[in-house]
This record gives C-alpha cells, sequence and structure tokens, in this order.
C-alpha cells in the first residue's frame, strides 16, 4: 500500500494536519478521518455539489480533490460558518426562507452563496442561479434557495461573512 | 342497504351485475352474505379470511388499512380496488 | 479507490523523470476534475498519480503582444477572470466559463480538459479556432503540435509515454478579430456538449469582410475537428448570415457523430450547423467591436 | 407568490387559528444549516466495518456460480455474503402501508438468488476495514453467468416471444372476460375498470381524439444516496441506523427477510436526504445486518451514485393509448385507455394508481380502464411522488387539450364544464367527496399569470390539471409535559421536508401554546408507538391528528390534575386554548406553563398519547399554467414562467406547503423534459449519474409561483390535506400544451428533450 503522508492545512481557521493514504479524497478526509460529517457525499463525481468547501476562498468539490494536495491549503467547511455569536446571515436566511427541506443539499448550498456574495456582494437573480448550478437540490425547485441568498445579500452578508 | 360495487374479474359470479345491495356491518359481512348468495365471490376477493394481496377496500370513497374489518354504514358504497403505493 | 502512489514535483524535469520512469502506470494530476472520478470508477488505474500543480512552467499566464501563452495547468476560472483573455480570446474564455460548474471551473484545467481528449471537451474547438500550438515536453526534449492535430480518438491522444503537456501558445489577435465558442447542451449548466463550435474570425478594416476564418468542432465526431473548408470558404465573403450559412453546410459535411444518450445523428448534424451559424455571428460581432 | 382563500366555504384558516396558517423557523433548522445534523451516511461507531456490493455487470443472465474463497482470504475482509445467507423467503405478501411487496421477491431484489434481472442487480457483499478495501474484495468473488437476452421495454416484453424474466409467472386477468392461461408471461397482472357503456357513448360523440403515448423510466433523484449501518448483538438483536422514509416499515422487512422477531429490530431514523417514494423498500439493510451478523463488528454500508440510479427503484416507464370523445358543447361522454407499466425485474409498479389517477379530473359517465403491469430488465420500480399518476396525466392532459383545439374551447372554459366535483363517479367507481379540483381552476383563470397575454415568437402556453389520492394510515405520538411548560412531542414519522414543524405546530394550536414551546423528536422503532411511512402525502395529516390528539389527551389531563389541586370535580374544569389556561369553578385559573410546573413538582407527570388510523386524507388537485419558448432549430424548451395552483386543505405552515408545491412542480419540469434512463441494447444503462441523468439546476428555472387554494378537508380536525405529491403530476402536460401553442408540435414522449423536439419540427417542416 502506499505510504500515508502528513498533510498540513488550515480547516476553519485553524492549523490542522492529518494522516491520509494518496488515493483518499479531502471529502474523505474530512468525513471520516476528521470526522467533519457536515460535508456531504452525493456523487462523488463532481455533478452534484453536496460536498462543495471552500478552498482558498474558491469553491470547489471536494469529492474532486485528493487530500494530499490540500497541503498549505485554506480550507473552509460548514462547521466554520457560524460563529460563536450566532448563525451566519446566510443560514438565518435559509431558516427564514424555508430553503430547506431534507437538507442534505444545504451545506454546499450554503458554501457556493457564501463564496459568491464574498465575491459579488450585490448578484442579480441570474447570477445567483448561474453560481449555484453546480449544486443541486431535489426538493425544492430552488425558489426559496434563490430567495434566501437574495435576503442574505440584503443583510450585507458580505461584511458579516469577515 | 351498503351497496358493494363489484369487480369487474368478479362480476361472474353475480351474474354480470355491477353493484349489489347487500346487508352487514363490516365488508367482511357484506362479502360473506353475498356469498351465500353467490358462491365463488368470496374466494375470487380473499384468502385466508383477508382480502387479497393487491386488493384494498374503500368505503365511501376513502381507502381503508382496515380490510375486511372496515366497518360500513346502511348508505355506505364499498368497492374493491387495487392497493396504492405512494411517494 | 485502487491505491496509488503520489508525487508533486516543483520542476518540470523531475516530473519528466517521475512520468517517464512509471512506463506508462502514471497519471498526471492536474484539475483532477476527470482524473479522480476516472480513478475511483477504475476506468483508469495508475501505479503512480504526479501532481503538476507546482511545476511553474504549467502555471504561466502570460498574454503579449507575441500572444497567449497558458500553462497547462491553469484553472478556467483564472482563464476567465483574466480580463485579456476574455477580451482578445473570447472563444477561450466562453469555453472555461461553461465547463463544469464553478466547483469544477475552479480546479479544471484547458491543459486537463486537452489532454483528457474527450471528443466534446468544450476547450479544444476553441483552441482549435484560436490556432494554438501545444507545447510537449518530454524525455527526448519539447515539441510542438497544432491543437487540431493532438487528439486521435476518444480519450487517446499524440502523448507518447513519459511526454507531458506544458503549455498551450496562440497567436495574437489582430485588430478586427473575434472569437466565440457555444454549445449545445440539454440543461443550462452542467453537462457535456452535445454538439460544440469554436469561431474565431478577422475581418478587413471595414468590419464587412471575412480575411480568415478558423472553426472547430466538438462532439460531432470521435476528436474534435478542425473545419477546414468551412473555414477557408469563408475568406474574402461579406460578413454576413449567407455566408456563414455557407459555412455551416460545410461544417456539417465533414461531422460523423454517434447517437447516444446526448443526442442522435439528426440531431447533432442539424445542430452543428445552427451552432456554426451562431458562432460565427457572435464572432463577427465581436470582431467588429474589437 | 399570492394564498387564494376559498370563499365557497367559508372555512379559510386564516384568522381562525394562532399557530396554524404562520411561518415559524422549523425545529430541526439550525442542525441542517450548520452541517450538524446526522444523515445516512454520517453515522461512526467504534469498531465499524465498511461494506460494499458486487453487482452484475447483466442485464439478465442466470447465476452459475459464486466463489468467494479468494475474497475472505484478503487481509482485512471480515466477511462475504450472498444470497444463501438469508433464509429461503416465502411467497407472502408483506404490506408496508402503502404498497405491500413480496417477501421472495425483495429478498431475490436485496441479493440475487439464481438469476440476475438488470444490471446492477446485487449478488454478493463484502465487509472490510476500509471502503476502499471491500472495493478491492469485490473483485476477488468470482461469478459465472449465463448472458440470457434481455427485455427493456414493456410493448416488448409483453409479446409472445418476449424473453421471460420469470418462468413461473402466470398473468393475473382481473377483466370481466378473465381466462386463465398457464403460458409464462411477463404480464404480472391485467387491470380493468368500467363504468357505463363506453363503446355506446363514442358512437355518439362529436369529436374522438385516440392518441398513443410513451413515457422514460425516472428516477427520485433524491441527492442522500442510501445509507445503513447495522450492529449485531450476541443475542440476536440488531440495531439498525438507517435513512428511511419509514422506520416501522424498514423493521418489517428486516425482520421478515433475516427471519428475525420483529422486537428484535430496532430501526434508528437518521435524518433523511430526499425519498420521493423511493426509500420505503429495503435494498442494503438486510445486507448491512446480514455482513453484521457474520462479522460480528458494527458494518456501514453507504450505495454510490451510479449504484442508485441502476439499482433502486426508478418509476415505470409507460406506454399509454387515451381515446376521448366529446359532445358538440365540450361535454367529455366517453373515455377510454390502456396503460402499461414497466414494473422492472418485479412486481409490482404503480399501475393501480396510474388507472385510478387517469381519469380523475374529469366527469367521464362512460369510460373503461385497462391497465398492464409489466415486467422488464430494469430495476424494481418503486413509488415516486403521486406514483403512476404524471404518466397517465401527461396522456389525458395531452388529449384534452387537442380536443380543446379542435372545438376551439379555451382549455379553461373546458376543465370547468368537465372537471370533477363533489360526488362524482370516477370510472373505477368511487364517488368524490368534498374536492378543490373547479377552485384550482378557476385560481389559475384569475391568476395574474393567466390573464397577462404571452407576446413574442416561438412562445407558449399551456395548462393541465393533475391529481393524487393521499393517504391516512397510522401514526402514532406521545407528548410529555415538562416543567419549564414547554412539551418534548415524540413522534415516528421521518422527517424529509419540514414535517416535524408542522406537526408540532398542530400540537400547539390544540393547547394554544407557542409553537416553539414544541420540541419535536424523532424517534427509533422501540421509542414511539407504530407509525406508516412518510409517504403519500400522509403525515401532516395522519401524525399531525396523532398529535392533535395527544393534545386532547394533555388537556383531559391537566384538567384532571387541576381538579385535584382544586379539590373539585373534573367536570367542573375546561381547558382553555385561547388563553392557553386550565380553569375552573369561582374563576379558578392556571395558565399552561404554571400548572406544568406545579404538576413537575406535586403530581403525576402529563405524558399524552395520539394515535391515528383514519381514512379521510382528501384527495388533492391542482391546476398548473406554463408559459415556454421553444428554440426551433435546437428544440430546447426554456421555461419562461410556472403558476400552480392547488387545492391544500389547509396550510399549516405555508412556506413548506410553498415548498412542497415548487418542488414538486421542478421534478415534473426534470420529467417533462430531460431525464430518463437511456439505456443500451444489452440493457445497461448508459447515464447512471448527475452528469447525464439531468435532473434541473437552479440555472434552468423562473421562480415557480404557488397559489395556495384551501377548501379545508371535512375528514381532517383542522382541514388538512396532503399536498406534496400531485404538483408533480401536471407539469409535463402543461408543458407539452405549451409547446404545441408554440412551435406547432405535438409531444407525445416524454421526456421531450431536444432531438426528440427537434426531429417533431424537422418532420413538421418537412
Amino acid at each position: 500500500m502506499a505510504k500515508k503522508r502528513v498533510v498540513t492545512t488550515k480547516i476553519n481557521g485553524r492549523p490542522v494536519e492529518f494522516l491520509c493514504e494518496p488515493r483518499q479524497t479531502l471529502l474523505e478526509v474530512l468525513r471520516e478521518n476528521l470526522d467533519m460529517i457536515g460535508t456531504k457525499e452525493g456523487c462523488s463525481n463532481g455533478n452534484c455539489g453536496a460536498c462543495t468547501i471552500l478552498i482558498d476562498g474558491k469553491a470547489v468539490d471536494s469529492c474532486l480533490v485528493l487530500a494530499v494536495e490540500a497541503e498549505g491549503m485554506n480550507i473552509e467547511t460548514i462547521e466554520g460558518v457560524a460563529s460563536a455569536d450566532g448563525l451566519h446571515p446566510l443560514q438565518q436566511a435559509f431558516l427564514e426562507e424555508a430553503a430547506l427541506q431534507c437538507g442534505i443539499c444545504t451545506p454546499g448550498l450554503i458554501m457556493s452563496a457564501k463564496a459568491l456574495l464574498a465575491q459579488n456582494p450585490d448578484p442579480t437573480e441570474e447570477e445567483i442561479r448561474f453560481a449555484l448550478a453546480g449544486n443541486l437540490c431535489r426538493c425544492t425547485g430552488y425558489d426559496k434557495i434563490v430567495r434566501a441568498v437574495q435576503s442574505a445579500a440584503k443583510m450585507g452578508c458580505a461584511s458579516a461573512a469577515k | 342497504m351498503p351497496v358493494v360495487f363489484i369487480p369487474p374479474h368478479a362480476r361472474r359470479f353475480v351474474n354480470g351485475q355491477k353493484q349489489i345491495e347487500v346487508e352487514g356491518s363490516t365488508v367482511e359481512k357484506l362479502l360473506r352474505n353475498l356469498e351465500t348468495e353467490y358462491p365463488g365471490i368470496w374466494d375470487t376477493l380473499c384468502v385466508d379470511d383477508a382480502l387479497k394481496p393487491g386488493l384494498a377496500v374503500a368505503v365511501d370513497g376513502n381507502m381503508s388499512n382496515r380490510g375486511l374489518h372496515q366497518a360500513v354504514q346502511t348508505e355506505s358504497e364499498v368497492h374493491i380496488l387495487p392497493a396504492v403505493g405512494g411517494g | 479507490m485502487k491505491d496509488f502512489e503520489y508525487e508533486a514535483p516543483v520542476s518540470l524535469a523531475t516530473a519528466i523523470e517521475q512520468i517517464a520512469a512509471g512506463n506508462g502506470s502514471v497519471k498526471v494530476l492536474a484539475g483532477g476534475t476527470d482524473l479522480i472520478d476516472h480513478i475511483r470508477t477504475g476506468r483508469l488505474t495508475p501505479s503512480l498519480v504526479v501532481d503538476v500543480k507546482k511545476i511553474p512552467e504549467l502555471n504561466v499566464l502570460e498574454i503579449n503582444s507575441d500572444g497567449l501563452r497558458l500553462g497547462a495547468s491553469v484553472s478556467c476560472a483564472s482563464v476567465y477572470g483574466n480580463e485579456d483573455i476574455c477580451r482578445d480570446y473570447s472563444a477561450l474564455s466562453d469555453s472555461c466559463h461553461i465547463i463544469g460548474g464553478i466547483q469544477i471551473q475552479n480546479r479544471a484545467s484547458v491543459g486537463g480538459n486537452l489532454c483528457n481528449s474527450g471528443p466534446a471537451a468544450d476547450s479544444i474547438p476553441s483552441l482549435i479556432a484560436l490556432d494554438a500550438t501545444c507545447v510537449i515536453a518530454g524525455p527526448q526534449g519539447t515539441r510542438e503540435i497544432a491543437a487540431e492535430d493532438f487528439c486521435t480518438a476518444p480519450g487517446k491522444n499524440v502523448l507518447e509515454s513519459g511526454e507531458l503537456l506544458v503549455e498551450l501558445v496562440m497567436p495574437a489577435r489582430p485588430a478586427k478579430s473575434g472569437s466565440h465558442y457555444l454549445r449545445f447542451i440539454p440543461r443550462n449548466e452542467m453537462d457535456i456538449a452535445v454538439v460544440g463550435v469554436g469561431a474565431s474570425v478577422m475581418l478587413d478594416e471595414t468590419g464587412e469582410t471575412i480575411q480568415s476564418a478558423r472553426i472547430g468542432i466538438g462532439a460531432a465526431a470521435p476528436t474534435p475537428l478542425f473545419a477546414k473548408e468551412a473555414s477557408e470558404l469563408l475568406t474574402g465573403l461579406p460578413a454576413n448570415e449567407e455566408s456563414f450559412a455557407k459555412a455551416a453546410a460545410a461544417a456539417q459535411e465533414i461531422v460523423t457523430p454517434i447517437d447516444d444518450m446526448r443526442g442522435t445523428v439528426e440531431f447533432r448534424t442539424h445542430v452543428t450547423g445552427v451552432l456554426t451559424k451562431r458562432a460565427l455571428h457572435v464572432a463577427v460581432e465581436r470582431a467588429r467591436k474589437s | 407568490m399570492a394564498t387564494a382563500e376559498s370563499d365557497k366555504t367559508g372555512l379559510s384558516s386564516k384568522g381562525k387559528y394562532k399557530v396554524i396558517g404562520t411561518r415559524p423557523i422549523r425545529p430541526d433548522g439550525v442542525d441542517k444549516v450548520t452541517g450538524r445534523a446526522r444523515y445516512g451516511a454520517d453515522i461512526r461507531l467504534s469498531g465499524m466495518l465498511h461494506g460494499a456490493i458486487l453487482r452484475s455487470p447483466y442485464a439478465h443472465a442466470r447465476i452459475k456460480s459464486i466463489d468467494t474463497s479468494k475474497a475472505e482470504q484478503l487481509e482485512g475482509v471480515y466477511a462475504v455474503i450472498t444470497h444463501k445467507d438469508f433464509p429461503d423467503a416465502s411467497d407472502k405478501i408483506a404490506e408496508l402501508g402503502e404498497g405491500s411487496v413480496n417477501l421472495k421477491h425483495l429478498s431475490s431484489n436485496v441479493l440475487a438468488d439464481d438469476k440476475v434481472l438488470y444490471k446492477g442487480h446485487a449478488v454478493a457483499a463484502v465487509a472490510a476495514e476500509t471502503t476502499h478495501l471491500a472495493y478491492e474484495a469485490l473483485d476477488l468473488i468470482e461469478v459465472e453467468y449465463e448472458p440470457l437476452t434481455p427485455v427493456l421495454d414493456v410493448r416488448k416484453a409483453m409479446q409472445d416471444d418476449a424473453p421471460i424474466l420469470h418462468e413461473n409467472q402466470r398473468m393475473e386477468d382481473m377483466s370481466p372476460d378473465a381466462t386463465t392461461s398457464d403460458k409464462p408471461t411477463n404480464i404480472y397482472k391485467k387491470f380493468f375498470f368500467e363504468q357505463g357503456d363506453p363503446d355506446a357513448a363514442f358512437e355518439k360523440a362529436h369529436i374522438v381524439v385516440e392518441r398513443e403515448f410513451t413515457t422514460a423510466t425516472v428516477h427520485q433523484g433524491y441527492i442522500e444516496p442510501h445509507a445503513a449501518t447495522a450492529v449485531w448483538s450476541a443475542e440476536g438483536k440488531v440495531t439498525l441506523y438507517t435513512c428511511t422514509q419509514g422506520t416501522f416499515t424498514v423493521r418489517q422487512q428486516v425482520a421478515e427477510l433475516l427471519g428475525l422477531p420483529l422486537s428484535y429490530v430496532k430501526v434508528i431514523p437518521t435524518e433523511i436526504g430526499g425519498g420521493f417514494g423511493g426509500k420505503i423498500r429495503v435494498y442494503i439493510d438486510p445486507v448491512a445486518v446480514a455482513l453484521a451478523r457474520k462479522s460480528g463488528r458494527p458494518v456501514k454500508v453507504v450505495m454510490d451514485r451510479a449504484s442508485v440510479f441502476e439499482a433502486t427503484g426508478p418509476t415505470p416507464g409507460s406506454w399509454i393509448r387515451m381515446k376521448l370523445g366529446v359532445d358538440a358543447q365540450g361535454k367529455i361522454v366517453a373515455g377510454d385507455t390502456e396503460i402499461a407499466f414497466e414494473s422492472g425485474a418485479y412486481p409490482v409498479s404503480p399501475i393501480g394508481a396510474g388507472c385510478m389517477c387517469v381519469f380523475s379530473c374529469y366527469d367521464i359517465p362512460d369510460g373503461r380502464i385497462i391497465g398492464y403491469d409489466v415486467c422488464v430488465n430494469k430495476p424494481h420500480s418503486a413509488a415516486y411522488r403521486a406514483p403512476g399518476s404524471t404518466q397517465v396525466a401527461f396522456a389525458t392532459e395531452s388529449v384534452v387539450d387537442e380536443i380543446c383545439e379542435k372545438l376551439g374551447m379555451d382549455p379553461i372554459e373546458f376543465r370547468l364544464k368537465n372537471a370533477s366535483v363533489e360526488g362524482t363517479r370516477r370510472v373505477d367507481g368511487v364517488a368524490y367527496p368534498r374536492i378543490g379540483l373547479v377552485e384550482t381552476i378557476e385560481a389559475i383563470r384569475d391568476s395574474e399569470h393567466y390573464q397577462t397575454p404571452l407576446a413574442g415568437p416561438n412562445r407558449g402556453r399551456g395548462v393541465a390539471s393533475g391529481y393524487w389520492m393521499n393517504a391516512g394510515l397510522k401514526s402514532s405520538v406521545t407528548a410529555t409535559v415538562n416543567g419549564d411548560g414547554k412539551v418534548s412531542l415524540v413522534e415516528g414519522s421521518t422527517d424529509i421536508g419540514g414535517s416535524r414543524a408542522s406537526i408540532a405546530m398542530q400540537f400547539a394550536e390544540t393547547l394554544g401554546i407557542p409553537m416553539e414551546d414544541v420540541v419535536p423528536a424523532v424517534v427509533d422503532t422501540d421509542s414511539v408507538g407504530y407509525t406508516d411511512v412518510t409517504g403519500g402525502s400522509r403525515v401532516t395529516y395522519a401524525t399531525g391528528w396523532a398529535a392533535y390528539e395527544a393534545a386532547l389527551d394533555v388537556q383531559r389531563q391537566l384538567c384532571d390534575r387541576a381538579a385535584e389541586f382544586w379539590e373539585v370535580d373534573s367536570s367542573e374544569v375546561t381547558y382553555d386554548k385561547e388563553d392557553a389556561a386550565v380553569k375552573g369553578p369561582d374563576g379558578k385559573s392556571f395558565g399552561f406553563v404554571e400548572l406544568a410546573e406545579k404538576v413537575t413538582q406535586a403530581s403525576e407527570p402529563v405524558v399524552g398519547r395520539g394515535v391515528s388510523n383514519h381514512n379521510e386524507p382528501g384527495g388533492a388537485f391542482g391546476t398548473h399554467a406554463v408559459d415556454v419558448e421553444v428554440d426551433p432549430e435546437t428544440g430546447k424548451v426554456k421555461i419562461l414562467r410556472y403558476t400552480a395552483a392547488q387545492d391544500v386543505g389547509t396550510a399549516i405552515h405555508p412556506s413548506y406547503v410553498e415548498g412542497q408545491v415548487q418542488g414538486g412542480v421542478v421534478q415534473g419540469i426534470g420529467w417533462a423534459l430531460n431525464e430518463e434512463y437511456f439505456y443500451d441494447e444489452a440493457g445497461v444503462m448508459r447515464n447512471a449519474s448527475y452528469l447525464d441523468y439531468r435532473v434541473p439546476t437552479c440555472y434552468d428555472l423562473p421562480m415557480i409561483d404557488p397559489i395556495l387554494v384551501e377548501v379545508p378537508n371535512p375528514g381532517h380536525p383542522y382541514g388538512v390535506r396532503g399536498v406534496g405529491e400531485v404538483p408533480i403530476a401536471p407539469p409535463p402536460a402543461a408543458i407539452a400544451n405549451a409547446i404545441y401553442q408554440a412551435v406547432g408540435v405535438r409531444m407525445r414522449h416524454l421526456p421531450m428533450s431536444p432531438p426528440h423536439v427537434l426531429h417533431e419540427i424537422l418532420k413538421k417542416e418537412g
């Protein structure tokens, strides 16, 4: 078996070191090695977005990243979105707008939306829909999700996110 | 008197009638009473003292999971329909 | 997932050594958006994966009067995040903007899209239209090949054992030039092209006559195609719908599509013509504005 | 968004209730937006092994031998199982509340017996230290197959010379002229319903339209793959963590398949990442249990996405012949239809429901319905949101649209003229109670959408209606009143779309307390009374009713306790829900919180209990309007605007009711436009991934506007009707009708994907 590697990263603002096999995806390591189960697995081939995390501020599908590649990267997951002071405006907006039904796609959608609002604090509906196209939701028909992102943007999500 | 709507495949036991008025306070009693007059209908609809698998009873338009034990009123309509699976 | 070793060399020479030593069971990892899935499903079973993202030569992104140099591992998001590329090499930024969703675009590279050599790869028709040259390094040194000659069959290309795509070089864009890539997909995002067409045009000073054109077509044959006749017949023709229709008809002549879950022969042949017209139309509009 | 209220009944929920009709934040919301909620694959236990399943590469083959010895010898492998590890299942039919299953078929579906009947059919399973190792072990299992010719199309499967899936299957004929045959067949059952004399009625019809329709196999597409984790104890008891629509249903299936006493199987529900009917039948749960039993360690089995597509229950592909006749005034006089559903590898499909839905929206005095349940070499079909209704609505509503065109009659006017109302007798014989179809048609007619003319080339507007009967069935809850005046509400309905909220709200309403003071918990099968599946649009209706009963029980107990404190007879004490207080003689009064505290300190605990098994769920109807634009050069259809009016009874939590409507509509749009199982001739599904099984993305859609029409269900204390299922039924027909308006082609096959639409356009253009 291939030698295990030690990988040093920052996850949700804190340094994290983990041991992994080269064949383990970052998704697998987050969930299995680090017990961070908030990042979900829906398809394992980059087509549903349930495993979306941010690497250096950019949204990626963690099922398509090898954990060994994460050396030196700055990783954000759903577990790091709320703070001790409370929920992030996006999380609050998802609750108030009823933007989730089963909730399995919610962590990934919140991560994608967070990346969008960090880059574009006042997106149009079209821009929101484009930015979230890589995140499948099968329950809601997306209507309330789009409204939640619009509402979070109005709450000044980008500044709150800092 | 309650009315039993006879499913098409059982009509040959009742001279082709589509519905029959029959006495009884439960679906089971209705069917037992039918059987005395029209032998063969019970075994067409029931097995081991229960409705056959895949069949369900509807009383006054409402599907019931009580099967033969479902109570009926004097004005009730009773249908024997395919059991339905939901999503 | 099958077991494999992983290396992330920081120099091109080391990478070539590692790839050559692997004797064919090495796979190169750039964005990984295709490779990792192929390994997971067992379609590929490399013994070694060489991550090339730390090699400086593969991260080049340079645009100047000589043209564009695009390192093989530069992500799609970096391509469309570059205003100069969006302006002068629009077909390429169009392609990069529609490969996968944003999560994919943040990882996937144009070089990887080319090396994966899928018939429907979105970047290849644009590379063909923009007359890109592929720079390949290997144990025997460096060689170059035109983008339209890179792919040889579905999933196959000219890379020999031990070779690595380093960068893509595209010539400078003169005034009155424009390009566009568009594809047909059933949804509006997240699909593989059913047909994709990249077109580049150069107009005369008046913007009314086509001086030269290049058309690349994807998903309509075992490899992406350079529509040579369709491109060349446009030379000297007025830049109007009638000319586009002639090119479209010529483009339809060379496609040899298949029936599959994405489209039928009838559909792909018809849509090749439709997209050729539409790609040329937008490319000409852009050329006039440039 | 708009909420139209029924002025006919005067029973609209608005203003009538304190809690019902408000939009509180759901109790499980914070866990779900912070990633803390635990779904099926999120279970981790100490010493846990990982399971993997070997699947058939063939669509139809006989298994000659299976050799697992090499896999067993691999370091790190703890158990390998095949069908032989299950006891012989009887041919018994198990009722699963919603639908039934033949246990022998179920057992053979979970792990193949002597034949594999579809590509991806499970053949063997392994438990190993890691998932990677388990998959490596699968490669070491040697299976010898004798490939057989597959049959993949319902019409071909019905032919005399078709390859036969089950040699011992004989058609059960429900028609009046039924004959028995001893010939093996893929047709499991022929259904037959007739009312009046349709043949004579067609003779007198002014216009008759008869068309054929086909629809492709589609999947529920829930984002969370199936996942189950089993723990086997030395005394023969099982604990199973699983994402399911029904814990009690899983308990029953696992117990039956493994020959265990029902009460020795404890099923703990995780959160569930979507189901839509696809997470009722078991697939991997018995495998996890058998692996745990054999290895002596906890075992987790998680399906991969390709297996979810290839080997769980999609909903049937279909062929439908639809014939309708109308008189000169546009009144339907006769209907005649034949419907064949692909049940997949095993019977049964939702064909029975399809037969009951096909003419459900119209008063058809003379009609005939023939249905066929047919086995083909595809995975065993399962329920999917209003199972069977979408396929048949596509056929009926398309022919209705064609008739409207021939009559020169507005489709809304036609529907109002022919719509089912209270007392209308369906062709299968059932007469309707109070229903709200007409109100939904009127709501669409009066909507801003329908009143706004649609301009522009290649654009069209379509209308369609749909029906689902909804279910009642059994539910249980218990409610413990705590010393702080809040209530712990224990329920057995797994929460897929906000039902913790809708149940807690009905409980809170009944006691007049704030919804936030009710703390719901969805618990395991040992901790709550029997509860049927979260399906059939029944949870808010039935579990809500149980919660209502539990709240009444709490009221009674509080009154008794207060009577003791006051030393009066309990008949002198009443519960006032307006004030959330118990009131006695001489102005005596205890507020709910006050009494809760007092009771906890100085009396017996107050534990309310409620059960329900009511069967008047009130069928639900919806009418939809859609505007589309078609690219005439590519056949691509863009949804410009969508409005869905639905009779929702009483909207307990309007946001989640709207969400059900919007979600159902979008699934219907996916079914209409792009979703399909694409098979090659060998029976291999070529698109078993979200890449090419194209569920709609956010970028494909406009906002979906729901109109909630509230015609309270007289069969429920708060007027609840099921709402979740019916919205999926109208979209394909509405879109087909809109496409016709846009570009003049009638689409009679689903999906109406660009190659199909373009083909029709090119054909029309010659």
